[in-house]
């Protein structure tokens, strides 16, 4: 017990907000998961007599234009949701984490070569980047995911790049190397280790953003392909058909704005964990 | 003789997750005006406590559980937010162990030095020229330019004589030095050391010093405290506390410093033990566990404060007995 | 700071080269092509032709990229495929729409984001700090297309306070005013979240440091020293965040722009890219980013002019 | 932004009289307050934003609309419910043969700003600068077969035409290419007008200001020698891509007029917002969904045969044109000669004979991908298509376009796409002729507009002998054929025509084509 | 060449970067390298141990880390038991003898590792087979006076004193030949500080190691060092055995920094040589001899000419011209 409450896990379950970020992000995941046991109706069916439907005990949040009930979409676009948001997140994490690592030890060059690589890219507008690449592409999830990707690497990029260049000149790392620890030893149990804090941090906080990018994507019309239940369609639904329903854009709102709500505040609370400095109670 | 400070029965608690940690616990401390005098102590000993008791500065967790802290005759624990506002920087000043991080790195220091005389109804122009007076005196070349200058320009030394001459600017009763030279280069150190004597000197304020440092200590104060876990457990003048300590922490403590040692020993002395959890501190003696004078009687009886010679008490039953 | 300044200056400048010759590329390998488009069903071959001619098309993609870069050198944008006017003329007339809007939304997140970050660290761990809190996140969370749409529903069509479309009469200041003050607040409000969490992160972190102490010591007033010292350092990662932050207003811009039929560069980027307008896209983008790099860099400037720290060393 | 490219490529056009349907709301509550907008000033939403201000680069209705009100031509449209035109510059006109066309102008027509009176000379060079190669004119198709214009007088003159061109009547000298343009005025700006403000106009307005992006600030041009006098002190030609926005910005009093979308309808019939008025115009484009009949996947005729079965037409007009628009029978529209009264295959389909087609053709979960462009109309047809489809047991994808890249996937100049289409469902707008509409679908125009690369004899010959034909029942008969042949090819499914639904405030009187797009000129107040 | 002494030094030299970017195309050469440690010859012998002492800046860490490769030196030969490590040597097993601890007792131990981690990590970096891992970690830290209850702690939950010999612990883990130590009482408490210190005299005994210890603390010099070497703007001003460098120093510098040692005995307060000014930049060294601006003996001469490393009157090498002759003694 006493063990658990210095845990990672311990600490977290002591801080309300965090507490508050998990239970809404477990309901999402389990939401997610189970969609197809907890939709009240197929997501796909039209009841086209019932279009435009306001929330009701029939149909939770109203039905969109094509008559599809919203709750049902909705559930199914947390699994689009998800699998947009981690699949990026652990995508661009990845190669952020390399590219910065390499930055970070590499020769001043490549890291000023490197550098300016992630600020190029970061020069560029997201969704305009978005709209650009997405007509290079199929409409679908997998372009969604690389445009993303392209979009938000360059941000873990900078951050491990940071991270890395202090932890590089940090005492432990020089007493690593003066006790002769290889290149890779330092950089796969000292550096790494330590990087990954703030860098789970920045991926917490990245998801929501990274699925808002859809949502904006989908708005413009250049995200997944119509019909399918992602919550920027819906968004997109909902723009489209404004005067006829108000709900769908809230519906289609509210989830995006748990989802940011749960994963900011996770991170938060992880980063409040994390460092020290926050967490003595001084 | 009256006393600048006078510290009563002190006690200070935090608040943290394991429990009421007792960082300070029935603290007393006499500053006579025009003295200075040193609370030497390591670290947990609850130092900076006591120095954010006594500015009121204390963190959100803390709370003052007993006592009193007179400045001047004043209570200043009972004292209003406004009055203690007019108290600090006004009547109490500070200096602090790191000027690095203690002068605001944005602001010029012009700009901090006229700051802390916003209470003074005298032109810019004038507290200018009243600061640029009051660096002059510290010692800082060209003190004019100097007020334009943002604390990173200056050199650590120049930066802990800036911070000597803001404590000093308003003219304190009383100055807390809270170890100003322990960041600071040996040689540095002694002009430190010499310019707080001279600033007390011409202030005549008193000066609550605190340092780890015996050397310092020794060097520069007239009276001296010694602070262990949260107690004061020796008071005395310094020569009397260096050469005849009461209390077997006292005694370990001046004994543990090798500068004392001006042959080479094998083995150099060292307190073992460490310090007791103050979330639970135990009954009797707070330091008995790390005392090899202990008795059963310090197990269970708080030490009373036993008057050694006039002036100078320590809290230990066996405090007579004690040998340097 | 000289030396910074070029330096950053440089540096700038050929991030904008090189994003915007990436970009090139990009757009001409994009499927589709402006000929069809812009001439209709009725070109013949030789219309076609004559029109890729003039515009180049055929070249060599980096004989394309260095003519463009050529023309923009000798002050010449290129000329916009439908509209026989020249991209510049495109491009500056919606550019001081959307730098209105971008500006207008720094307005709102500098001064409310600020003003919220403050007073919740002020009060850190009150129930009013919570609440700040929550409120932030849920500003930072809602899409700036749901928070316009909403915004234009409210205020303009039930209340009527506000117009609902266009950017309003030039030399009408008030106009002008009315007509920004929505979309402005709807790219803006996820900042004032964002600015209001740096900020309250940053206070708190400030309020921590050993200078703050120090001017309590010396009795300088609470609020003088919250709101004057420590909000003075707090700022700067805020300004950082939101020269940063314009690229992603830039974003913003192009759904507000479209929800309140706003002139600007989103629009004229978003409705170029999709009818394969090349120069103006190119113009566009190169006005857009080249904006972008230059607020960050002046973001950069100021923080440095902010922070003396950094006026000597680097 | 949807939609904008085959308007301007496509001008719509129609001389019969059409089914016209006003369906005029009228309005329980008083007028609104204006808060934005101001008294003696009209607000009429255009979706596309119109190019520049010369016609011999104008390509849109944005263009027809802003040179309706600042430009004149010989003969303009009338407004109302029927295709009809009404002389304006012209004293006369008429055909004196199959290639002449003889013209005389009202004397005292003027140019403002001092640019004079209005001659056969500036007739002559308008359409001379339009012919010229240099000018690499976009309208130059408009004018067809034209060769000349001889200027006979000072007010008359003479159309040359290589060989008969009826069209010319109705999408020449109407409108954008017959928009009149000062000689001297363009000489002396350099061949070309451009986006600066022209300096000279004849229309009832004249160009305050143009705000691109935004809109076109109009005000009365008090110079105007015609008969229907500027109304308002002062016209925006406001520009809105996006309906839902137009829709709101009416609501919110920034708007008098705008088409609406067919999803609006009911809501504005049962509750129309205070103080306004709808009207619904039958529209004359044709949608259909074609078939790319060499695509390996679709060269089995049972296939496509399957595909047209599996598409329930009723169903997408319920769900994407909620019910407001017909189904079509084939790409020329009720009214016209040619016009099927029904198609071959019933509009609501039959999941039950696509299966069994597909069963002959051996083909089991067949996987089709339709593209259609970024609209929403098209995007929900897309959707119901692929839940009714489905019920056929085919998987249908959908596939989003913009425009830039859905106007180039089956032309051959444009890359290799044309080779992968497989599905498309598009939309052309009409003209008044059949001809126009079977044109796209000659086996010449096969990698041009022909994206479904079908290709037969007869059809290509009664398209060439309906041009030629003068008895209107015998070619009736050879469009209606040629449908029935274009149908059974299995490479075509018609969906419909469509609907323009219009909503204003009803204290205004709009001005519009009997398709429901507005002519500015023609708005009054009630 | 080869040396019977364990680690010699000659013209030792370590430079850093100075001014860069822009500036560097108009700055003058010297600006662009400063250097930090500058010219250093001197010699270990076996199973001595040498202090370096001086202020921040004198470039006595440089010095260490320069030593066994941490940073690259610029010029100069460094001599290890015969090995020339100047010349691209194998590092993974000079280091292997050459063990290092750090000024941060807490800082220098990898933060997200146990202890039983951090103290067997040397074996694991030289592929040293451990048979009982759970036994060797627990005498090794028995060794530098820790139970075993602190196997499974990380770094934050030590306190100095115990980080401390932790860090000893894994210094000896291998068995070094040659041991530098920087600052190894920093930020302790004078009560634990004897312990630490009575700790790495008695392991220097018993395995005959060879030590180089950085610290600015002359406390505790006479105690644990043999001989001494005064470090001053990255150059040795002044070396020699101990107890003739704290009894009779010929540099002015070392007798300045003895004297400003404050002594914990109040009865012993007495002027003191207060050095004016602070220690120049590196990259605005003084010409001639670099302490003459801050010399309270300086004469003219000094400020041109500089002087080299030489025998002093006292014993030991003095770089001075004037150096204070054995009659001078402090606080006399």
């Amino acid at each position: 017990m006493s063990r658990f409450r210095h845990t990672l896990i311990g600490r977290l379950a002591r801080d309300p907000l965090a507490v508050m970020a998990i239970v809404i992000i477990a309901a999402l995941v389990v939401m997610a998961v189970f969609a197809d046991l907890i939709a009240p109706y197929d997501y796909t069916a039209m009841h086209m007599t019932d279009r435009f439907a306001a929330p009701s005990a029939e149909f939770w949040l109203g039905t969109d234009n094509l008559g599809r009930d919203t709750f049902s979409r909705l559930l199914q676009g947390g699994r689009i949701a998800l699998t947009v948001g981690l699949t990026a997140v652990i995508i661009s994490g990845l190669i952020g984490l390399v590219l910065g690592m390499i930055a970070g030890f590499g020769p001043r060059w490549l890291d000023n070569a490197l550098l300016f690589f992630f600020d190029t890219l970061r020069a560029y507008p997201t969704i305009i980047l978005a709209l650009a690449l997405a007509a290079l592409m199929p409409r679908g999830l997998t372009t969604v995911i690389v445009v993303v990707v392209i979009t938000s690497f360059a941000e873990y990029g900078r951050v491990v790049r940071t991270q890395t260049l202090s932890l590089k000149h940090s005492e432990f790392i020089l007493a690593e190397r003066a006790m002769g620890a290889s290149f890779g030893r330092i950089v796969f149990h000292h550096i790494l280790p330590n990087v990954l804090g703030p860098f789970f941090i920045l991926a917490a906080m990245n998801l929501p953003v990274v699925i808002t990018i859809e949502a904006g994507m989908s708005f413009l019309g250049v995200g997944v392909p119509p019909g399918t239940p992602s919550w920027g369609s819906t968004l997109k639904d909902g723009f489209d058909h404004i005067r006829q329903t108000p709900w769908l854009i809230l519906a289609g709102g509210l989830p995006l704005i748990l989802v940011t709500l749960g994963f900011t505040f996770l991170g938060e609370a992880l980063r409040d964990q994390l460092d020290p400095k926050l967490r003595s109670g001084r | 003789m009256t006393n600048t400070l006078t510290v009563k029965d002190l006690s200070v608690s935090y608040d943290t997750r394991t429990g009421a940690l007792q960082a300070l616990r029935n603290v007393s401390i006499d500053v006579p005006a025009g003295e200075i005098v040193g609370v030497v102590g390591e670290s947990g000993c609850g130092k900076s406590t006591l120095i954010g008791a006594l500015l009121s500065l204390l963190s959100e967790n803390a709370h003052v559980v007993g006592g009193e802290i007179r400045l001047a005759g004043e209570d200043i624990l009972r004292a209003s937010p406004r009055r203690l506002q007019a108290i600090r920087g006004n009547e109490m000043s500070v200096v602090f162990q790191d000027p690095m991080t203690s002068l605001n790195p944005v602001l010029s220091i012009g700009r901090q030095m006229r700051d802390i005389q916003y209470r003074e109804r005298i032109s810019d122009a004038e507290k200018s020229r009243r600061a640029a007076a009051m660096l002059g005196r510290v010692g800082l070349p060209d003190p004019e330019a100097k007020l334009h200058a943002y604390p990173h320009e200056l050199s650590g030394g120049m930066r802990q004589r800036v911070a000597i001459a803001m404590a000093a600017l308003m003219e304190p009763k009383l100055l807390i030095a809270d170890e100003p030279t322990t960041a600071l280069d040996a040689t540095l150190e002694v002009q430190i050391i010499e310019l707080l004597k001279e600033i007390q000197r011409e202030i005549g304020c008193a000066i609550l010093f605190i340092s780890h440092h015996l050397g310092v200590i020794a060097e520069l104060c007239d009276r001296m405290v010694v602070m262990y876990a949260g107690e004061a457990v020796e008071e005395g003048p310094v020569a009397e506390v260096f050469q005849r300590p009461a209390h077997p922490y006292t005694a370990k403590l001046i004994e543990c410093d090798p500068g004392r040692l001006h042959e080479r020993v094998e083995a150099l002395p060292a307190i073992p033990g460490s310090l007791p959890d103050l979330t639970d501190p135990p009954a009797g003696c707070i330091f008995r566990d790390r005392c090899d004078m202990a008795t059963e009687i310090c197990a269970r009886e708080a030490p009373p404060r036993v008057t050694v010679t006039p002036g100078r008490w320590s809290a230990c039953h066996h405090a007579k007995a004690v040998r340097p | 700071m000289i030396q910074y300044t070029i330096q950053r200056v440089a540096l700038a400048l050929g991030i904008v080269f090189v994003a915007i010759s990436a970009l090139y590329g990009v757009m001409i390998a994009l499927p589709g092509d402006p000929t069809s488009v812009l001439l209709g069903p009725r070109a013949t071959p030789d219309m076609r032709a004559l029109f890729r001619e003039q515009m180049g098309l055929d070249d060599p993609l980096a004989v394309q990229i260095l003519n463009f870069w050529g023309r923009v050198l000798s002050g010449d944008l290129g000329t916009d495929f439908f509209r026989n006017r020249p991209v510049a003329v495109a491009v500056m007339s919606a550019l001081p729409h959307t730098v209105a809007l971008v500006f207008g939304a720094i307005f709102w997140s500098a001064t409310l984001g600020i003003l919220l970050g403050a007073f919740s660290a002020d009060r850190r761990n009150s129930l009013l700090d919570r609440v700040t809190g929550v409120i932030s996140v849920a500003f930072i969370a809602a899409p700036s297309f749901v928070v316009a749409l909403y915004s234009l529903l409210l205020f303009s069509v039930t209340l009527r306070w506000f117009p609902s479309i266009g950017a309003g009469e030039p030399g009408d200041l008030l106009s002008r005013i009315q007509h920004l003050v929505l979309p402005s607040l709807a790219i803006g409000l996820a900042w004032v979240g964002y600015v209001a969490r740096i900020v309250r992160a940053s206070m708190l972190e400030a309020m921590g440091e050993s200078y703050i102490r120090t001017a309590r010591a010396f009795g300088l007033p609470r609020r003088r020293v919250v709101y004057n010292y420590a909000l003075r350092v707090a700022i700067l990662p805020a300004v950082q965040v939101l020269g940063v932050g314009i690229g992603g207003m830039l974003s913003s811009a192009v759904f507000a722009e479209i929800v309140f039929s706003r002139p600007g560069i989103g629009t004229l980027i978003y409705t170029s890219v999709s009818d394969r307008n090349y120069p103006v896209v190119m113009g566009a983008m190169l006005v857009a980013i080249g904006f972008f790099v230059t607020c960050a860099l002046i973001a950069d400037l100021i923080n440095a002019a902010l922070d003396p720290r950094h006026r000597k060393t680097q | 932004m949807p939609k904008t490219a085959m308007h301007r490529a496509f001008p719509v056009l129609n001389r019969r009289q059409l089914l016209a349907g006003a369906a005029g709301v009228s309005a329980a509550a008083m007028l609104p307050v204006k808060a934005w907008a101001q008294e003696g000033r009209l607000n009429i939403r255009v979706y596309t934003e119109p190019d520049d201000f010369d016609p011999v680069d104008a390509s849109g209705f944005g263009e027809a609309l802003l040179y309706g009100a600042i430009y004149r031509n010989l003969i303009q449209y009338e407004s109302g419910d029927e295709w009809s035109y009404r002389l304006d510059l012209a004293e006369s006109i008429e055909q004196t043969s199959d290639t002449t066309i003889e013209f005389t102008l009202k004397e005292g027509q003027m140019w403002s700003d001092g640019y004079g009176e209005i001659t056969a000379e500036d007739v002559a060079f308008t359409f001379e600068r339009i012919l010229d190669p240099e000018m690499n004119s976009r309208i130059l198709p408009d004018v067809g077969t034209l060769s000349r214009v001889e200027v006979t007088g000072r007010y008359s003159g003479v159309f040359h035409f290589d060989e008969a061109f009826a069209p010319f009547w109705w999408i020449a000298l109407p409108y954008l290419a017959g928009t009149i343009v000062c000689k001297a005025a363009i000489e002396d700006a350099g061949g070309r007008i451009t986006t600066e403000v022209p300096p000279t106009v004849s229309g009832p307005y004249r160009v305050r200001e143009l705000r691109p992006g935004e809109r076109w600030v109009l005000e009365r041009n008090e110079d105007y020698t015609g008969d229907i006098p500027a109304e308002y002190e002062r016209l925006d030609i406001v520009y809105i891509g996006d309906e839902a926005s137009a829709e709101i910005a009416l609501e919110a009093g920034d708007l008098d007029f705008t088409e609406v979308s067919p999803g609006s309808v009911t809501r504005l019939q049962s509750n129309p917002p205070a103080g306004t008025a709808m009207s619904m115009h039958p529209s004359l484009f044709y949608v259909w969904v074609g078939m790319n009949m060499e695509h390996p996947k679709l060269q089995d005729i049972r296939v496509r045969q399957a595909l047209q079965y599996a598409i329930n037409v009723n169903a997408i007009i319920e769900a994407a044109w909620y019910g407001v628009a017909e189904p079509s029978t084939g790409i020329i529209a009720p009214g016209l000669i040619g016009n099927r009264p029904e198609s071959l295959i019933p509009p609501q389909g039959d999941p039950q004979r696509a299966r069994e087609l597909l069963a002959e053709a051996g083909v089991e979960n067949l996987q089709v991908t339709l593209n259609v462009l970024n609209d929403v109309t098209f995007t929900t047809a897309a959707q119901v298509m692929q839940a009714t489809m489905a019920q056929a047991g085919i998987q249908l994808n959908i596939e989003v376009h913009e425009s830039g890249s859905f106007w180039t996937l089956g032309v051959e100049a444009d890359g290799d796409r044309w080779r992968d289409l497989e599905m498309i469902m598009n939309r052309f707008s009409m003209l008044p002729d059949p001809s126009y509409a079977t044109a796209w679908f000659v086996t010449e125009q096969i990698g041009d507009w022909n994206w479904e690369r079908f290709s037969d004899e007869e059809f290509d010959r009664l398209h060439r002998e309906a041009g030629t034909e003068t008895d209107d029942a015998r070619r009736d008969e050879m469009y209606r054929r040629a449908q029935d042949i274009m149908e059974e090819s299995g490479a075509y499914r018609f969906i419909t025509h469509g609907v323009t639904p219009n909503l204003f405030y009803n204290n205004t009187v709009p001005g519009t084509r009997p398709d429901g797009l507005p002519l500015a000129q023609y708005f009054r107040r009630a | 060449m080869t040396s019977d002494a364990l680690l010699e030094l000659k013209d030792v030299t370590v430079e850093f970067p100075g001014v860069r970017g822009l500036r560097a195309l108009t700055a003058p050469p010297e600006a662009r390298r400063v250097q930090a440690v500058s010219g250093i010859s001197l010699r270990v012998e076996h199973g001595e141990t040498l202090a370096l002492v001086g202020e921040s800046g004198s470039g006595k860490t440089t010095l260490a880390r320069a030593i066994n490769g941490l940073v690259p030196l610029a010029r100069g030969e460094v001599w290890f038991d015969g090995q020339p490590l100047h010349a691209r040597p194998d590092w993974h097993a000079v280091r292997r003898r050459v063990a290092m601890m750090f000024q941060d007792p807490v800082g220098s131990l990898s933060p997200r590792k146990t202890v039983r981690e951090l103290i067997l990590e040397p074996f694991a970096i030289h592929g040293v087979r451990v048979k009982d891992r759970k036994t060797r970690a627990r005498d090794l830290l028995a060794a530098a006076g820790l139970g075993p209850d602190f196997l499974d702690r990380y770094p934050h939950q030590l306190s100095g004193g115990q980080a401390r010999r932790v860090g000893v612990a894994r210094a000896l883990a291998l068995d070094p030949a040659l041991v530098l130590a920087d600052e190894p009482t920093a930020g302790l408490d004078v009560s634990i500080q004897g312990e630490i210190l009575n700790l790495m005299n008695r392991v220097k005994r018993e395995h005959g190691l060879t030590t180089l210890i950085i610290t600015h603390n002359l406390n505790i010099l006479r105690h644990i060092a043999d001989r001494v070497a005064v470090m001053y703007l990255g150059r040795i001003v002044e070396i020699g055995p101990v107890e003739q460098l704290l009894s009779t120093p010929a540099h002015p510098y070392t007798r300045a920094l003895m004297a400003a040692n404050p002594e914990p005995d109040p009865t012993a307060r007495r002027e003191r040589i207060v050095l004016g000014g602070e220690t120049p930049a590196l990259s605005a060294r003084p010409p001639g001899c670099e302490f003459h601006p801050r010399c309270p003996v300086a004469r003219p001469d000094c400020a041109t000419c500089p002087p080299a490393l030489a025998p002093a009157r006292t014993g030991g090498e003095v770089s001075c011209h004037y150096p204070l002759g054995s009659d001078e003694r402090i606080g006399a």
